[in-house]
């Protein structure tokens, strides 16, 4: 049986909150220094109780809680990841298989790769003649080139040792698939997956920005037309902190799938 | 019935929307409208263009910039179902020009810029190519004699003027209220002149629609133009006018200051950089005026054609008349107008702007010819 | 779990076992026939022959060893008889038929054992039994990979990942893979190159054990560097020349009886004279000098 | 002698040939899917000749070559990477220096990390007054990411037996340094610059779209106001290239420093 | 190069050397005096105690290889010998000093060279020396690492960088950068585990020269995992128990004459009573159990 509690998650706790207490410290100077232009924490703090007291209210479609906000954020970035990882993988794995077509296809994947999603958003608007369309094709077409590139990387670096396997023992293409393909990407794709949620998230902000209506970039954008630092702020935080528990979330399938350490 | 959406951007004249949605006037002629804030002007072109939004409140010069190509796709047609209000913008000047020139003050716009030139590239902001806001600044341009080509101009989304130049982003911008009236208030810059100086009682938001909805939804679309009327008309009762900014100043609409939005929907600027206050008597922001506020004429539209070809934006000269009766949805407007017993205005004659010569809609190649670059 | 002694092991069956072995030895059909094999490998400086005209019959329950430099071909060759890759010229006969390709009458032990790491043991040998044999029950499969499993001991361990498992176990499981799709021939690669010292002993005496359970009667072809572990497992030990281009440089024939003993056979003369037999064949290597 | 054309580079440039043209028929399919919505290659192609003929024209403030645009936006994208790394660099080494320091910093970078660079824009606006200065800021507090947590991996997982050497030898402070702890984390260290510049060049897009003025950013700005999708397009082409460029740049870099494959 | 042959060296000043050698290790004073040294690690299960009251003289001129299992705490009592890390008892004293970290009076060989990748073999060396060596000038620092290199018979390739060598150069590098700072002590862990049977042997070779080179006044102690390397190199065989809290298990004399020679020394008498010896020591490991 586990402790619960031990040593160690003292240590942890002791240390996150020395971190935290850091970080505040910087932002207090940083609002001295800026002469209050940028307010310390403890203004921020004010603003976000009162953000947060009432999450998910909705008096129509101006005015919605954070909470709300936070969530078609969310649903966004789902979605847009969702469908970016239905065309990464499979066409990761099949720039993996083949060398030829890996060559093929390196050039567009290395031009199109460094686009900002904010060039592709007019793009997208024209093509689905909707902001929320255009809004989940920019969270596509962004994240998806890391999935695509760690897993083509998986799938073309897969051990010779392993294919002799599959040869030595007459495996199946589809048992190839499943028992020696899939499970030795698996680890590269979650990778390329964990990559990929944090850039979605990350351009989350940028497309709500520009599309207007509802989410964390619009109410960041909306706060700042009102010039509300403290919100703004408060947005930094949330912002940070839902990015730090998306990427734990996919540490922790990471792990789960690392046959490596087992 | 189906949920209408509208579309506005955070500036004092989308009262007219918000007013009829907080007194209940869509409701009361049986509309279902929702009101959407939007980012920039050129996203609500494109989402009345791709049927995201029906309708928006929209700059009157909008629809032919997006149509002429200059802030668009060429032949992209909005609609422009009625005026939402005349005058009420401004061009801020930072406080560069501070002590260099006043109020109004137009003689000593030149040496002021060339002397701030000499220090650094001076930028001046509107906020969509073609927009009212862009023409105003041009006409205020030519009229001090500044060649266009000489100073920066960008375009910036209303609600971000102020902030831009508060990062000395660019040294003027011309936009609408209140943010003219935040930056006075905020001591970045001063009002140095309105645009019913440059052009009194002039057109300036539209309700611009989609044309499917235009089209197809007439019924509705009357509806919601009888339930706007409404609200200009309960806008230019002055008494009216400090709830109209009550409402405007909560966060989810304009999200400005209420003493700023209050004191220049009354007329009354303070023009900040020590200029002191000016009262407009009657060319404040005016959403009625007995129904010639909302008229949509096409003279008016025929205008701003001819201000792109004068400024070089439009390279041909269109067909006038033909672009004013695509876009103008003047005999919608006299229908509405009739059945709410509101007079429709006379269009088609000549009118003359403050700085610039007669301009004869009839005859818009003598106006070219004479008017200043 | 019951471990046999050494000599329980190699006694086994051995009165009966080893006349009828004696004979077919010298006489018997040969297992695997490499006729006149050479490989060359397109690389980016022009074309690298790795092994020239080698010709070596292996008879059916005969253990030959492959010894020779590093980079000589011996893996090359290996593969050659597994049918991983093709010769240029000549052929190779397994169990008369000409190779085409991998196949289930040569199971394959590879130097680093090779198991697929996100299985567990009994599904690394599960599967290679499920491609091999195509029109059993999978009932019978289960029943087959417990024999295999079972035989090598390490039934008890059958649900663990090869992470789990020591550097020795693992090479039982890959022996027992390879044992599992009962094949006439069994090809390793080095197979104990990565152990210890003391852990290769004991492996060897795995071998042994298995080779002999099985009646003697598979044939096994084996890679190695180390000539000790050559002369206690081989009938014949084949040096080969340096690359590129190797051939045979000599084939030593091992004449020590079975069952061998670990400890006893280091003193045996016979034991000795192969010895210095085979460290000169490899020693004009050995010197101060670089290399 | 190195044959300089060899029938590896006749392949090498077939592909890309070939790759090119896929793109090129993807977009025209787009283009016809979406009814000449989206324009063309072909259309586009003929805007970018012209933009290309001059691209270094400069007719006053508003009217500024491709080219001028270009490299006001890399001049910015250095600079404001230039600080990002000399950020990160030392505070990666001394993160990875120390168990301590790099459980206290850990938390903070790892919120600060996931904040789009447009949630930065208005605080980097309002601490240092000037759009330039945002913009530069939202490229540092962006792009220093990869190269801290690059560097203090590496550092960090500097092999014992490196360090034994050290201690073995008696090697100084100094010479450890410069003999061990620097040249083992090189490689992670740019690793690290390669993902920064790569991010700071997906940022300035997005910082020039909300600072306006000048740059590629900009550029795409004014075309979306102005709906000139080939002027888009070609941005978009131009900004993939020009990130290609710099990744392959810092590619050659990492090679010339990766002591491994030597 | 220069490539003597294995006679040829260890014949070297033979003569002269052995007589002062002989009485020296009998009687002379110890190089490494080990007293009662205890190792314990603190680790997230608690305490684990690796070595126990281990008691050990060293004379000069000695070479002493550690064997056993893996695990047993070999390099754990190199590595406190060396200084890198303190005994939680007991104490080791070095030339006459206690042991308080790493100093220049004992050279370490690491079990994977660890030469720094980045630097060519001279600056491996030259830094190495330049640590080591504070009041000397440049020239002369450079003169030790070439006559280093030369010893090695290395010189040539001193602006390679270590990607470039094949292993047992590389071997030969780490021996000359501990050669280099002149230490009295020698270090060696597992020096020669990585390389295969052939490299292996001529290594051996190579560090005997080198030490007869330097009149045999070294003192030398290794760490193995075999058991034929322990004898063919060392005076003495401490063989250690399995951990936790190893202790030594026993010490096994190599009473052969030197110069030993690889081909004729297995044919020894002696030497197959060692080995037998140490295999018995070492073999209760030795069964087909699992392990
Ligand atoms: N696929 C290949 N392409 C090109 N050359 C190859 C290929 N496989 C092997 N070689 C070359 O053929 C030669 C023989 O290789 P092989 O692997 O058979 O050697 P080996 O005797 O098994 O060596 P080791 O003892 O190191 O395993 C080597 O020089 C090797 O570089
Ligand atoms: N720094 C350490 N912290 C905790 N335990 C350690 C540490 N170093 C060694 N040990 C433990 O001490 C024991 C002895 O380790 P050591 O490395 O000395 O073994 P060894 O005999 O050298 O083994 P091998 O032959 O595998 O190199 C092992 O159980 C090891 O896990
Ligand atoms: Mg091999
Ligand atoms: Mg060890």
């Amino acid at each position: 049986m586990k402790k619960i509690f031990n040593i160690q998650s003292l240590y942890s706790i002791l240390f996150f909150t020395g971190s935290i207490i850091i970080l505040g410290l910087i932002w207090q100077l940083v609002s001295i220094i800026t002469e209050k232009e940028i307010p310390g924490p403890l203004q921020t703090w004010v603003v976000c109780k009162e953000m947060f007291t009432t999450p998910f209210y909705d008096n129509g479609p101006n005015d919605k809680g954070i909470g709300n906000q936070l969530m078609s954020s969310l649903w966004r970035v789902f979605i847009g990841f969702g469908i970016g990882s239905l065309i990464a993988i499979p066409l990761g794995v099949i720039m993996g298989s083949s060398k030829f077509m890996m060559r093929l296809f390196d050039p567009i994947v290395q031009i199109l790769r460094p686009v900002s999603p904010l060039a592709w958003f007019p793009l997208g608007l024209l093509a689905f003649k909707a902001a929320a369309g255009a809004t989940i094709f920019i969270i596509t077409i962004t994240s998806l080139w890391p999935t695509l590139i760690n897993t083509s990387f998986g799938v073309s670096s897969i051990p010779q040792d392993h294919k002799n396997v599959g040869k030595a023992f007459g495996f199946s293409k589809l048992k190839y698939l499943t028992k020696i393909l899939i499970p030795y990407s698996l680890p590269h794709i979650i990778t390329g997956l964990r990559l990929s949620i944090g850039i979605a998230w990350m351009v989350i902000v940028a497309g709500e920005m520009l599309s207007g209506g509802s989410g964390i970039g619009f109410f960041v954008w909306d706060s700042w037309n009102g010039l509300s630092l403290e919100k703004i702020l408060v947005a930094i935080l949330i912002i940070g902190t839902v990015g730090l528990l998306l990427d734990k979330l996919f540490n922790v399938v990471q792990h789960a799938f690392a046959w490596e350490n087992k | 019935a189906k949920k209408i959406k509208l579309g506005f951007i955070p500036l004092t004249d989308c009262a007219p929307l918000v007013v009829a949605k907080e007194l209940g006037l869509f409701a009361k002629y049986g509309v279902d409208v929702e009101l959407s804030k939007e980012a920039s002007w050129a996203n609500i072109r494109d989402k009345i263009l791709n049927g995201e939004l029906d309708g928006a409140h929209c700059l009157f010069s909008m629809p032919f910039s997006v149509y002429t190509g200059i802030g668009g796709k060429a032949g992209s047609e909005m609609k422009i179902a009625m005026v939402l209000n005349n005058n009420g913008q401004a061009i801020t000047l930072s406080k560069d020009f501070c002590g260099l020139l006043g109020y109004k003050e137009i003689a000593k716009v030149g040496a002021a810029i060339k002397k701030l030139q000499a220090k650094k590239e001076v930028t001046f902001a509107m906020t969509f190519p073609g927009g009212t806001h862009d023409i105003w600044l041009r006409n205020w341009l030519a009229a001090a004699g500044i060649n266009q080509k000489s100073v920066g101009i960008i375009t910036i989304p209303p609600p971000q003027m102020v902030a831009n130049m508060k990062v000395d982003n660019m040294e003027g911008f011309s936009v609408g209220e209140p943010w003219n009236g935040v930056a006075a208030a905020q001591g970045i810059g001063f009002t140095h002149i309105a645009s019913q100086d440059i052009w009194k009682d002039h057109p300036e938001k539209a309700l611009v629609v989609n044309s499917a909805f235009a089209n197809s939804d007439k019924a509705d679309l009357k509806k919601v133009m009888k339930a706007i009327l409404e609200a200009c008309k309960w806008l230019d009762v002055m008494a009216n006018r400090k709830k109209a900014a009550a409402w405007l100043t909560k966060p989810y609409y304009v999200n400005a200051p209420l003493a700023v939005i209050e004191a220049r929907l009354m007329g009354s600027s303070d023009l900040g950089c020590d200029l002191g206050v000016k009262r407009y008597k009657d060319d404040f922001m005016t959403f009625y005026k007995g129904g010639i506020v909302n008229t949509p004429k096409k003279s008016n539209g025929m205008w701003f054609l001819a201000q792109f070809v004068r400024f070089g934006m439009l390279k041909a000269e269109p067909n006038y008349a033909a672009v004013a009766d695509k876009l103008i949805l003047d005999d919608l407007f006299a229908e509405v107008a009739k059945e709410m017993a509101v007079p429709v205005q006379p269009d088609m004659k000549p009118f003359k702007t403050t700085y610039d010569v007669m301009f004869d809609p009839a005859n818009i190649s003598a106006y070219l010819k004479t008017t200043k670059k | 779990m019951k471990s046999l002694s050494l000599e329980e092991i190699q006694t086994l069956n051995d009165s009966e076992i080893e006349t009828s072995k004696a004979i077919e030895k010298i006489l018997g059909p040969s297992a695997i026939k490499i006729d006149n094999v050479t490989v060359s490998f397109k690389s980016k400086n022009g074309i690298y022959t790795a092994i020239k005209d080698i010709s070596l019959d292996i008879k059916k329950g005969e253990i030959v060893s492959f010894i020779g430099h590093s980079g000589c071909g011996k893996s090359t060759l290996m593969n050659t008889i597994s049918g991983m890759n093709t010769p240029s010229h000549g052929e190779v006969i397994a169990n008369g038929n000409v190779v085409k390709g991998p196949g289930p009458d040569r199971g394959i032990v590879f130097q680093n054992y090779s198991l697929l790491p996100w299985l567990t043991v009994f599904q690394n040998i599960y599967e290679a039994v499920d491609s091999s044999f195509k029109n059993i029950s999978k009932k019978e499969k289960i029943e087959m990979v417990e024999k295999n499993l079972k035989m090598v001991n390490l039934w008890e361990h059958h649900h663990k990942l090869p992470g789990h498992l020591s550097g020795g176990m693992k090479q039982r499981v890959a022996i027992a893979r390879a044992f599992a799709i009962n094949p006439k021939i069994l090809l390793l690669d080095e197979p104990f190159g990565a152990l210890d010292a003391l852990t290769k002993s004991s492996m060897h005496i795995e071998l042994l054990k298995l080779w002999n359970l099985d009646h003697r009667e598979k044939t096994i072809v084996m890679v190695t560097h180390d000539i000790e572990e050559a002369i206690f497992l081989s009938d014949r030990v084949v040096v080969l020349n340096n690359g590129p281009a190797s051939t045979i440089k000599e084939i030593v024939e091992v004449n020590l009886e079975r069952p061998r003993n670990k400890k006893d056979i280091v003193h045996d003369p016979k034991y000795m004279e192969i010895h210095d037999k085979l460290l000169n064949l490899l020693i004009d290597k050995f010197s101060i000098a670089d290399y």
